[in-house]
Parts: C-alpha cells; structure tokens; sequence
C-alpha cells in the first residue's frame, strides 16, 4: 500500500510500545528515508503528547508531526478545563478522531502510550484508517511486520520493567536487522507514575543474533546429511 | 400604557419571579372556544367547539392530524396552530424516517413545548398565542397531553382549555375516574357534556359547531378506516348519533363564573388553575 | 473556578438571599427591568427576580452520601386530572448523571438540554463520560451568559446535579445567577430552608444510599405545608452501588416504603 | 436563499465584471480553499478489517456468530476485537468490513442509546428502530460517496418478536431467517439454509449454537481471513448475552497419511 | 473454481466506489377498464447470490395507487418512502389522497431533481384514476414517462414485454372478419396473463422467482365479480364504497 | 458491442405433435443499418433436417457450406440419410474445431428422425457459438432476440401442438419477439416439418 504523496518523508520505521505492571515502555528505530535515501539516522520518532502520555510516530513524518501537535494542544486544554492530567484513553481517542476524520488525507500509523491514574499503563494502537485498538503490546511501521512472529513467541504477561525493556530492545534491533526501512539505533522510554525515563542504545551497540552468515559465500566445510524433502 | 412596569417584554421577570407576557400569552389561549379531551384505557378523543364569525361564514378548524397515531385540538391563535402543527407534522414524519416508528407522544409534545420556551426568553419574539390538547397512542397506550405557550406540557386523565374551560374542568373532574374503564360511546357523550359546560346559556352544541377527534379502535357507530385507530375527525353529520346519546343538563346551569377576564397586576401566586408556569 | 462547595458556603448564599428579601425597594426604579442594568448599589435585579421563581415552586433534594446520590422533589399537583407518575420533574443527563430543578419547568428542559449536549460533547471531545462538575460548570456558563444581556432573562431554576463518576458521588447546584457550588446535601424551591436544617442534622458521607432514600422522603414530606399547598407527589431517582451507577427511579417498593416510613415520621414530628 | 451578497464570492480583480453580469454559478470562485481538496478522495477502501458475521432465527429468538480477527490485508493483526455489539436492551449489531468505520458506528449508536435513555418516558429502541436507523445512516453516506465500508446484520428480541435483518455499505438491506455476510454469504449461508429453513420455530438455543458452530468451523476452514476464536450472541425473551471468545475443535488428523504432488514413496 | 471476489479479499486495494448495484426481480403492471392490476416477484439477488427469499417490490400507496420499483433496491425502498412522505404531506394540505395522474407527474419531479446522481430504479405505477379509468405510468430511472396500458420492467422485461405485446395489445393477431380486438381484457383474462408472465420469467431468469405479489385495485363501485375466492387474496382497503384494493400471494419456483 | 449483434437475426425451433417447426426473421443489417429483408439463415440438411444460423453473415455462408460438405461426405460414406440427432453432434464437432477462434454463429435444429418402429420423433436441438449441444424437449432459440423468443416461448408453447397449431404458436412468437428486437424483423419465414411434407410460409413483419 503505497500512501505517500511524492516526494514525503516517510517514516519506514519500527515502532513499539509495551505496558508492564507500573508503566510503559516504547520504542523506535531513528531511520528516515526518501526513497532510498537515509534522509536522518538519527531521529526521534518518540514524541510527548502529555506528561505521561507518549507516541510513538510511522507513516508521513509531516501528516503525524501534525496530528501529535494538535493532541498535544488538546491535552493541554484538558488539564486546564478539569485540573487534572487526562487519561491515556482521552490521549488515543483524540489521535483516532484525527486518523479517522481525515483518513483520505494522512497517512498516519501511530501507538499512544502511557500512565494515567485511572487504569495504570495502557497501549493503544491507531493503525491506518483510524481504528482504535488496545493491547498489551504493540509493534507497527514497516519493520514490525518481519517481527510479530518474534513479539508472539517472547511476550509474556507479568512482565517488570527490566524484562520490558529487553523485550523492546531486542524486538526492535530484529525488525531493524531485517527491514531496510529501519535502522540506526534504538530510543526508547520507560513512562511510569514517577516520570519518563530515556533509554538510548547507539547503532554499533545493538543486540545482535544470528549474524547470516551465508552457506554459499564460504566453502562448504562439512557434507550435510540429506534430509528428507519437505512435503508441500 | 401597560398595566404594570414589568409586562411589556418576555424578558423580564417581575419582582414576585413571573413573567407577565406569558401570562398573557395564555390568555390568549382562553379566548378561544374550548376543547375538551379524555382518554379510557383504549381510546383517547378530543371535543371541540367550533365558533362562526357568522350567518354567512363557515366554521372555523380546531382540529388538526399530526400524524396517523396523533392529532391535535387548539384554543388561541389559529395561525400559530399552523406553525406548530406543521412543526409537529415534520418531527413525527422524521421519526417514521429515520426510526420507521410512530414517534413517542410525550416526545413529540415536548418538542414543541421546547419550542416555545425559547419565545419565553430571547428579545424579539413574543410567546405563541395558542394552547393544544394533544391526543395519541404510542407503545404505551393512548395518551392525552396539554400543551401551553409557557413552554410546559402536562399529560392529563382529562383536560379542557379555551373560554369558560374551567367548567368543564369542574365536569371532569367531578367524573375522571370513570374515564379509564369507558367504551368509545360513553366516552365521547362524557366528553360532550363536558363541552356543552363551556357554552354560553342561549348555545346549544349541534352538528355544525362541535369537532371529535378520536385515536382507538373503531366504535359501534364508526365505519372501518386504514390504518385500524388511527386518529379521525368527526363533523356534521357523524357528530349526530352522538349528539343525541347526550343526556339532558340536570339543572339550570349555574351561572358561569365570569372567566378571569384578565388577571389584575398580581393576582396571588397559583390563582390561576389553568396553567402552573413552575412546577 | 469554583472549588468544592461545602455546606458552610452554601449557608452564606441563603443568608445573602434572606437579605434580598428584606431589601426589595428598589422595585419601580427603573433598574430592575434588565439583566444588563446594574442598580446603583451594584445588584442586579433581574437575577434576583428569577430567584423568586425558583422560590415559588416545590422543593428539590439532594442528598450526596458514602455509595450514591439522592435526588427528591416535592411535585406539587395543581390538578387531580394530572396522570400520576407521568409529567416528570427529575431528568435524565447522561446513563450516571441526574438533575432535580425548581423553578419554571420549561427552562429547567433547556437547561437539560444543555446539559446532555455537554455530555454528547465531553465524549465525543474526550472519550469519557463527562463529570459532574464539568457538566454543572459548562451549565454555570451557560445560565450566567443569559445573565449578561438585556436581549434574553436569566433561567428561573435552579438546578441540582447529581451523579457518579470518577471522583465518586458528586452533587452540584447551579443558580439563576451562574454560581455554581458543590454540596453534601442540597435543597431548591419553597421549603429550602427548612429543608437544609433538616440535611445539616444529617451525617450524609456516612448514610447508605437506602437509608438515603428514607431522609430524603422524609424531608420532602417534611417541608411541604399541607395548608397552603395543594397535593403533591413524592419523585425520587438515584444513582450509585445500587443502581449499578445509572440514574433510575427509586424502586417503586421502596418508594413506598419510604413515604410510609416519611408519614409516620410527620406523625411523630408534629 | 443567501441574502448577503458579500457571501456570493465577488472576483478578487474588480476590473472582472464590475457590475456582476456574469450569472452567479459562472464567477469565479474566490472563497477559501482546501489545498489538498485534490488529494481527498472520498472513496476511500477499507484498510483493517473483519470477515464474516452468521445469524440465524431459531425457536426463542436471535443467535448470532463472528470471530474476534481484524486483519490488516493479509496480517492477522488483531486477535481479540470483538465485532458483535449490544444496542440497548433488545439487539446486537454484528459488522464485517471495516473496523474504524464499524468503531464510528458504535460510538453514534452510544450517542442514540443515551438520547433514548435521558428522554426517561418508557420508550425504548428495538431492532426494527435501530435497523431503520442504520439503514438511513448507511444510504446516506453512500449517497454522498463516502461509505461506511461495513456489512452489518441487526439481531433482535422485542415484544415477543423476532427480527433479523442485513445492512450494507450501499443501504441495501433485506431480512431472511439466516443471514451471512462477506465470505460466509457464499460458504455458510447455504449450510444455514438448509439447517434452518422452515424449522425456525422449532430449533432449540443448544441445535442453534450447533448449527452456528459447524458453520464458523467451516468458515474457518475456507475463508483465509477468519480465526479459529469467536464470539456468539443470543438475543431472546431473556435479553441480550454475548459469550465469551471460545474455540472449536477442528480436524485434521486425516490428513496425516495424504501424499500430494512429488515422486515419494512414503 | 474461482470464489467471487476473492481477488479482492486477497490483499486490499484501490478502488472506486460503486455506489449502485442491481438487486435482479421483475415488475409488471396492466390496466383493465376499471381496474388495474400491479406485481412483482419477491426475490432479492445481487450477482448469483439470493440475499432474501421475501424482499417486496410493490408497495401500496393510497387506496387507489400502487408503486413497483425495480433495480437498485436500497435507492428503490428510499424512494419510495420519500414518495409516500410527500403524500402524506399532499394529505395535511389537501385533506385527501393524491389522484393518481399527480402522483404520476410527482414521480417524475422527483427522479428528474436526481437527473445527475439518479436513483438506479425503473417504476411502474398503477391504479384509478379520477375518472374511475385502470391506468398505468412507467417510468425511467431519471423521470421520463408516460401513461399505458401495460409495462413491464425489470431483469425480465425482454421476457416478458413481448408477450404483453401479443396478449395485451393483440400485436400480430388478426381479429376475426367482422371483429376487433378488445380494447381492454377482463380481470381474470389479465391475472391469469400475469400469473403466466412471471412463471415463464422465473422459468427462464436466474433473478426471478421465489414469491408473487400481485395488487389490485379496483375503481369505484366495482367487484371481484366472482374472483372473491381466489387463491391468496386479501384486501387492504377497509370499506366497500370507494377504491378498492387487493392482493395476492402465489409461490414463484425457489430454484 | 457484442459481434453478435454486428449482423443481427434471430432463430428459434419447437416441437409439436410428430411435427417440428423452425422459423427465423429475415433481416440482415450492418449494426443499426438494414442491408436485406430477404436474408435465409434456415438451410435444408436433408428432406427432414433443417439448420438454421444466427450470427454473423460471412459465417453463415462459411458454415453452410461446410455443412453441406461433410453431409454429403457423410451420406456417400455411410450411403443413408444423415440422421437429426447425428446431424447435431456433426454440427458440435464442427463448431468445437474453432474453440479458440470460433465462427460466431449459434446454430439452431429441427428435424424428425426415425424410430426403430418406423415412425418418426420430432427432435430439435442448438449449441453455443463453439458446439456445447442443448437438447430441447419443447423449444430453443436463438440470436439477438434470444431473451425475448424464451419469454415469449415459454408464455405461449404447449404440448403436442397439430401442426397448424405449431405454425401459429412459433409464428407468433418470433414476430412478437422481433418486433422488441432492434437486430432482428423485417419478415419472417417459418418451416413446419411433418412427417409427409414440409410446410414453408414467409411472414410479413413491422418494418420498422
């Protein structure tokens, strides 16, 4: 589905955000492409939207720059009418009227994420079209669709903070090894009641794993046995 | 030039918390010839005086259908009858189109009732000059409602308004409680005697001066119509068979009070039976 | 903005109110026929006019305790034709929200009608159901708007707002004024005077919301003055743990209860 | 009518017809303008979606299935949405198609329940009100080129009577005692003919929920956007309940010995 | 074997939205002298799929006036509810029904205002006229029509039209030396060719079947005339001394 | 436009009481424009078998031609009449020859052919523009008007018509067919086969 006007930035990205039994943690690659070319390595797809209330952005880097703006304003407008911080569900629901009133026009896959004093941490994903969607965890961009396999065969409830991050951590450096679309390092954050805490891993500090190191390229040192051909 | 400093204008309260343009609103309402409504456990029915301008003019409407399950009988103002009766013919049939039902008659009621609220309290407009008995069968039954240029609607067991309508208030609530369990027939003749209260001495109710409106299944001196109760409006000759099941008056009538012809500057609070601007 | 209104507040406005009722002399100066006109010792009239019609209808209640909300009125009958139970005088806001009105009944439906607009609009807005604040605010800047200009009057009510959200069980009043105030126990209309004497010797964030219902019955059959006035029906809704926080009819069987506790209870009073 | 005619767009250069002889709909228009009005289009496609809904009458009421899948083309991208909603007191909404636009329904749905609850008078919206309504609300959009990019089926229970009924994005609708949209129109709606046909008063709520189960499982095995979870509705004298996602046993085991193409021996 | 649409469902993709379909069925009306006889099948199709066994095409709309619409049945059921709120309408300003040439010009007024987003169906209208004459007015999707004796629309017009040629109009047919073909058939003449239009239509057309629905409405005055016992008749009208209306219900082949 | 229509003309056969009858109009056109009001698209295959091929003209005169061949080659071969039914399946191979680039005719038959007693059963059949063969029991048309003939058709055929019954019954079926058919009128000519002659009339039609 191509959805880019030409010449848009697109955000070929990863994108993450997990909830966990006191918070949030979410996470990006930091690519940007036109076309092929990396228009920033290093960018900060993490935006705050409110104090506790972060997205993580894909799609048009200008169409969801815009929509995080305009819920940034409305969250502020919230605090001022109810003197309270809004929740998480307030912060998703606005991004989705947005995706959903003007899902002709943008191009705009973002995960809301967050703390809020009513129900905790909470997830939610706005895919294109401007479907609102909760969930425990949630991967999107381009990358995340190399890794559902992956998020499906770790993910476990109960989870704390330091098995989050691992998870996201890795997640993300796996989307990024296999999506040319993503790549560079890793930001992350952890939101809890207490505050936001930034976590960076630098391109060359990556989890790595099995490397692909190509059979053909070097000679065969061993014969392998034959097995049996796989039946279609 | 005005009666008191404080009843020129909608928009202002008088001391005492009232609003004199209303009020007289509703006199309005009383310089209408009356209408009477009842309602049984199946049938709800309107009764209206018509009034003749003269030999030679016809007699005037006081009836109007709303929609097949609603109608309506008016003292006051005819033209603001209109508007509003249009106003109620739009919302019934909006209903039947975007929720294929007959619209809920306490709704439709109260959306003209909020109507004219709004000509209680903004500059510029005066309050209607018309008063409705509105009569329908919905889900739940038929029902009997009034409705006033004040902006309130009351549902009522029985309900009369328009000139000398006190009296026959006084004949219906002599004989309410027997409303619910009548037939067609003995509700129509309880409504007539109730109507016939409100007629100067030397008048007599005939043919050619009295409306009834009914919603309910058909009686015994009615033809088949389509849809099955829907409401109906009967004049001239149909009234007939009616007319004459009507027992003679007992007595005399007592003198008829003569109708508050127009409140003085501050009549006590709640003197006024008709219509309770609060509740 | 308005904090939290407490009782001892709402003591002040109804002394400052029996102080208008003392004053009224400036009728026929002139500067009591619009809402735009100040007098020359700063009131204005109109508002304080619009409060006597409040005053001249039946009493409403609300009583705010530790699981729920209370509302009651006291609906005058003005004709034994009127079809009991029918011709409501407490609305539905929203599925947890109520209000319970006293003054003119037409207004008391704008007012409604406003109110649920705030809702429509907090939910579309923001994804929630609106508070009880909130909403009694959006309804104070409404009534006060109508406060401003000699092209429109004040509403003549005055407006109890009870419901559950997410602070808990929450009751507001909002005059014809536009001040808007939190209570424990509220009272509008012709006995609230007595009525508030009566909620102040209640210790309301304790009662359950049954026994909620008894007072409530109590104090309306209390207030009304069967001498001046004619019949009266007793409504009642709630809204808290026992109507899985929606705002209902009090159940018809305690209802009845109610009333029959609230008759003895006159009996033994007078 | 627009009675101010500073409202009817003048030409912005005055020497352009200074003395308005060009009929109105010919001027210029010189009022604001959308710069991406070009890039809107209107016809949009569905993008995150659910497959098919099964319902069927049966003795004591409605019975009503679908899967709790939102996929995303061929990504099976959401695994726990739950596509039947209750409307009030007496009906469930099942929707296939896009799940954005069927979220938009339920939230105008949510607005008419609390309309209907506030007016307090004893009058309550059944499944041929809310029918109508989506009727309305479905032909509407299309009118304006604009869909809602759902299929829905309306179930319902109220004053003693059943009702069925199938709403798409075009407004067309029609009402059967067994109803199927999207894939199961084709693949299950011939199974629940022929279960359901003629014995509607006679089939009980346990053969209902057998019937509707062989048809999901078949579904599951055919339609290669559905799942093997879903979700069943009952709408009766007794009220709305919508169950718990459950899961059908499926077989397979048949296929063990099945040799397909190639020259094996074993 | 290719499953409908599984293309499609195979990986989203850009399309125009359609905002029409056909949904199959045929209409037919004949007028008699003073009757008029108005049906159509009941079966609802979009493609090879029956979506409704029972999905009415005829719809009663005075005492003297019945509409049968075909073609897009979602624009055919609106249009109909949007012609019978303007009688209703016609009813409070008039305090009668609309006669029936008026509806006819009506109908046309308002396909025309949709002359460039049309309603996607064909109507056919039948009833009485003010001078107690059968008519009946067909329509077009955008508001041409005129007045005759018998028309058929729908997906089995070319089936079924050329017949009505020969057993309405005579067409082809000599009358006997002396004679001349009558001017309008007798009702039972008509149900009967009526009947035979729609089982030779549901024989050979896949949209057409399931159920029949014929109306008819009868002018002023006049009776059944010995057809009261027919199978599947019911009147709707409530009284004997206006129009009169009736319909019928027969079984079409389900296959 | 479908090359069908490029000609126009329409056929169509029905069986009666030990008769059959085919009958066809007589137009031939080019699109919208008529070129002949006296185009036969019925041929004789024996004294007992008639074709008749709707469709486009060059490929009536191709195919008739071919027809006429292989039914002669057939007779000499076999030294008999070529039968109905044998007739037909010979018309089927020929068409399927082209499955990939057809002859755009769909040819219509009726004949009476031998029973083993001696008598005579009337037989009529088609096939689609590449031989798929239809065996009929009552009638089969074909051409532009094919929608209209089957409406008709099945509106006015009853069994075992006399064969002056049949003749009314196919002739008033096809001229009320083609007068609702842009492509095909202009005349008629019908062939009544009975077991001791053929019957052959041409019809004035509309010429409009």
């Amino acid at each position: 589905m191509n959805r880019l006007k030409t010449g848009e930035v697109n955000l070929g990205t990863s994108i993450m955000a997990v909830q966990f039994d006191k918070g949030v943690v979410i996470g990006a690659d930091s690519r940007t492409t036109t076309g092929s070319y990396i228009a920033n390595r290093v960018t900060d797809k993490l935006t705050h939207v409110h104090d506790r209330i972060y997205c993580c952005r894909s799609g048009s880097a200008a169409d969801t720059q815009a929509v995080a703006d305009m819920v940034h304003s409305h969250l502020q407008l919230y605090t001022q009418i109810h003197g309270a911080h809004p929740p998480v569900s307030s912060a998703a629901g606005i991004f989705q009227d947005i995706c959903y009133d003007n899902k002709d026009a943008l191009s705009a896959g973002i995960i809301v994420a967050g703390w809020d004093k009513e129900v905790g941490p909470s997830v939610y994903n706005i895919p294109l079209g401007g479907g609102l969607f909760r969930q425990p965890w949630a991967i999107g961009g381009s990358g995340s669709t190399y890794v559902y396999g992956y998020c499906d065969a770790t993910y476990q409830e109960g989870w704390g903070r330091d098995e989050t991050v691992e998870f996201v951590k890795n997640t993300l450096a796996l989307a990024m090894a296999r999506d040319g679309s993503s790549g560079g390092v890793i930001r992350m954050c952890v939101i809890t009641e207490d505050g936001v805490e930034r976590l960076f891993v630098p391109g060359d500090k990556l989890p790595t794993f099995w490397g692909g190191r190509e059979v053909l390229s070097g000679p065969v040192k061993k014969s392998v046995e034959p097995t049996a051909m796989a039946i279609e | 030039m005005f009666r008191n400093t404080y009843d020129s204008d909608n928009t202002v309260f008088s001391p005492q918390g009232r609003l004199h343009q209303v009020e007289y609103a509703l006199e309005a309402v009383k310089q209408g010839s009356a209408a009477v409504g009842l309602r049984s456990k199946t049938h709800a029915i309107l009764l209206a005086l018509k009034r003749s301008t003269g030999e030679l003019a016809s007699y005037q409407q006081k009836m109007f259908r709303i929609d097949d399950h609603v109608g309506i009988a008016i003292a006051g103002l005819t033209s603001d009858a209109r508007v509003l009766s249009n106003f109620m013919r739009q919302q019934a049939m909006g209903e039947r189109m975007i929720f294929n039902r007959p619209m809920p008659v306490n709704r439709l009621v109260s959306s003209i009732a909020d109507k004219a609220q709004v000509n209680t309290q903004e500059y510029g407009r005066r309050p209607y000059g018309v008063g409705f008995l509105v009569i329908g069968q919905d889900q739940t039954g038929p029902h009997l409602f009034e409705f006033s240029p004040s902006g309130n609607s009351y549902e009522y067991y029985a309900m009369s308004i328009g000139a000398r309508s006190q009296s026959a208030k006084t004949y219906l609530e002599k004989h309410y409680e027997s409303f619910a369990d009548c037939n067609l027939e003995d509700l129509i003749r309880h409504g007539l005697h109730a109507l016939r209260e409100t007629l100067q001495q030397d008048k007599e109710l005939n043919v050619n001066n009295t409306s009834v409106g009914i919603i309910g299944p058909m009686g015994q001196h009615e033809k088949p119509i389509s849809p099955p109760g829907s409401f109906r409006i009967l004049e001239g000759d149909k009234v007939e068979v009616y007319l004459q099941s009507m027992e003679k008056k007992e007595e005399a009538p007592a003198p008829v009070p003569a109708p508050a012809s127009v409140p003085d500057a501050a009549p006590a609070p709640g003197s006024d039976e008709d219509v309770q601007m609060s509740g | 903005m308005i904090s939290h209104g407490l009782t001892r507040l709402s003591l002040r406005v109804r002394g400052k109110l029996t102080c208008i009722l003392t004053t009224m002399t400036s009728i026929g100066t002139g500067y009591d026929l619009s809402a735009s006109t100040y007098s020359p010792d700063g009131r204005i009239f109109q508002v304080e006019y619009a409060n006597k019609a409040v005053e001249n209808s039946g009493t409403a209640i609300g009583l705010r305790v530790k699981d729920g909300v209370v509302l009651a009125v006291e609906k005058l009958i003005h004709s034994k034709l009127l079809v009991p139970g029918a011709n409501r005088r407490i609305q539905t806001v929203d599925r947890h929200i109520g209000m319970a009105s006293a003054g003119l009944l037409a207004d008391s439906r704008k007012i409604s009608q406003l109110a649920r607009d705030s809702g429509a609009q907090t939910r579309k807005q923001w994804k929630e159901p609106l508070t009880v604040k909130a909403l009694s605010d959006t309804v104070s800047w409404n009534a006060q708007t109508y406060t401003l200009y000699s092209s429109v009057r004040p509403f003549g009510v005055s407006t109890i707002f009870g419901g559950v959200d997410k602070s808990g069980p929450s009751l507001y009043i909002v005059e014809p004024s536009g001040v808007c105030l939190g209570y424990h126990g509220a009272a509008v209309g012709k006995g609230r005077q007595l009525a508030k004497t009566e909620l102040e010797k209640l210790k309301l964030s304790e009662l359950s919301m049954r026994e909620a219902v008894m007072e409530a019955a109590r104090i309306i059959y209390l207030v009304h003055d069967d001498n001046k006035e004619k019949e009266f029906e007793l409504e009642m809704t709630w809204v808290g743990v026992e109507s899985n926080d929606l705002h209902l009819p009090v159940p018809a069987d305690l209802l009845e209860e109610a009333k029959k506790k609230a008759k003895d209870a006159l009996e033994t009073f007078e | 009518m627009d009675h101010f005619p500073t409202n009817w767009g003048r030409p912005r250069n005055d020497a352009f017809d200074a003395y308005a002889t060009y009929p109105i709909h010919q001027r210029p228009y010189n009022g604001p303008k959308d710069t991406f009005a070009d890039g809107v289009q209107r016809t949009q496609q569905p993008i995150v979606t659910g497959t098919s809904v099964l319902a069927i009458k049966y003795k004591d009421g409605v019975m009503m299935a679908a899967d709790n899948l939102a996929s995303y083309g061929s990504l099976a991208r959401f695994k726990d949405v739950q596509r039947l909603h209750q409307v009030g007191n007496y009906t469930v909404i099942g929707a296939g198609g896009d799940m954005s636009d069927f979220q938009y329904i339920q939230y105008i749905l949510e607005e008419l329940s609390i309309d209907e609850i506030s007016a307090q008078d004893g009058h309550e919206l059944g499944p041929i009100e809310i029918h109508e309504y989506m009727s309305q609300l479905m032909y509407a959009r299309r009118s304006k080129m604009n869909p809602l990019w759902n299929s829905l089926l309306i179930g319902g229970f109220k004053d003693g009577k059943r009702f069925l009924s199938y709403v798409d994005l075009l407004g067309t609708t029609y009402s059967a005692s067994t109803l199927a949209t999207g894939y199961g129109a084709f693949i299950a709606q011939p199974l629940l003919r022929k279960a359901v046909e003629g014995r509607e008063d006679v089939i009980t709520e346990e053969e209902a929920r057998k019937i509707l189960e062989d048809s999901m499982r078949v579904l599951f095995y055919r339609d290669a956007r559905s799942m093997n979870k879903f979700q069943i509705a009952t709408i009766s004298s007794a009220g709305v309940s919508i169950s718990d996602s459950m899961q059908l046993e499926t077989a397979w085991s048949f296929a063990e010995n099945i040799r397909g193409y190639g020259a094996q021996t074993q | 074997m290719i499953m409908p649409d599984m293309d499609s469902l195979a990986h989203p993709q850009e399309r125009r939205f359609n905002p029409y379909t056909e949904n199959g069925g045929t209409i037919l009306a004949i007028a008699g002298a003073d009757f008029s006889v108005i049906a159509g099948d009941t079966r609802q199709s979009e493609g090879y799929s029956i979506q409704t066994r029972y999905a009415p095409k005829v719809f009663r709309l005075t005492d003297r006036a019945v509409l049968a619409v075909n073609g897009f049945a979602a624009d055919g059921n609106m249009f109909v509810k949007k012609v019978k709120q303007r009688l209703e309408w016609y009813h409070h300003a008039h305090a009668k029904d609309m006669p029936l040439r008026a509806i006819a010009r009506l109908i046309q007024t308002m396909l025309y205002a949709r002359r460039f987003f049309p309603y996607y169906v064909y109507n056919i209208l039948g009833g009485i006229e003010e001078d107690g004459t059968g008519a009946v007015y067909s329509f077009d999707p955008v508001g041409s029509y005129e007045r005759e004796a018998c028309r058929a629309a729908g997906a089995a017009q070319s089936l079924v039209q050329p017949f009505l040629d020969n057993q309405i109009y005579f067409k082809n047919q000599e009358a006997a030396q002396g004679t001349s073909h009558p001017s309008h058939l007798p009702l039972e003449t008509v149900l009967s060719i009526v009947i035979d239009s729609f089982t030779s239509a549901t024989e050979r057309h896949i949209e057409v079947g399931d159920g029949l629905e014929i109306f008819i409405a009868l002018s002023k005055g006049r009776t059944l005339q010995g057809m009261e016992s027919i199978r599947g008749l019911q009147e709707l009208t409530v009284t004997e001394d206006g129009e009169r209306l009736f319909v019928m219900r027969r079984d079409l082949k389900k296959d | 436009m479908s090359i069908m229509e490029y000609n126009g003309g329409s056929v169509i056969a029905m069986v009666g009481k030990d008769c059959v009858a085919i009958a066809s109009d007589l137009r031939l056109g080019s699109q919208a424009l008529g070129i002949s009001s006296n185009f036969q698209r019925i041929f004789p295959v024996t004294d007992r078998v008639y074709v008749g091929l709707p469709g486009l003209a060059t490929d009536v005169t191709t195919l008739r031609e071919r027809f006429r061949y292989r039914v002669n080659m057939y007779t000499i071969k076999e030294e008999r009449e070529i039968e109905p039914e044998t007739f037909a399946h010979l018309v089927s191979s020929t068409l399927y020859q082209h499955r990939f680039g057809p002859y755009f005719i769909e040819p219509v038959m009726a004949g009476l052919s031998k029973t083993p007693s001696g008598g005579f059963k009337p037989f009529i059949a088609a096939t689609d523009l590449i031989g798929c063969l239809n065996f009929a029991k009552d009638f089969v048309v074909a051409g532009t008007a094919s929608a209209k003939l089957f409406g008709v058709a099945e509106g006015l055929w009853e069994p075992d018509l006399e064969a002056e019954d049949l003749f009314e019954t196919i002739s008033q079926t096809l001229l009320n067919a083609v007068d609702r058919d842009a492509y095909s009128g202009w005349g008629a000519i019908v062939h009544v086969i009975t077991k001791d002659k053929i019957i052959t009339r041409t019809l004035k039609g509309r010429m409009d």
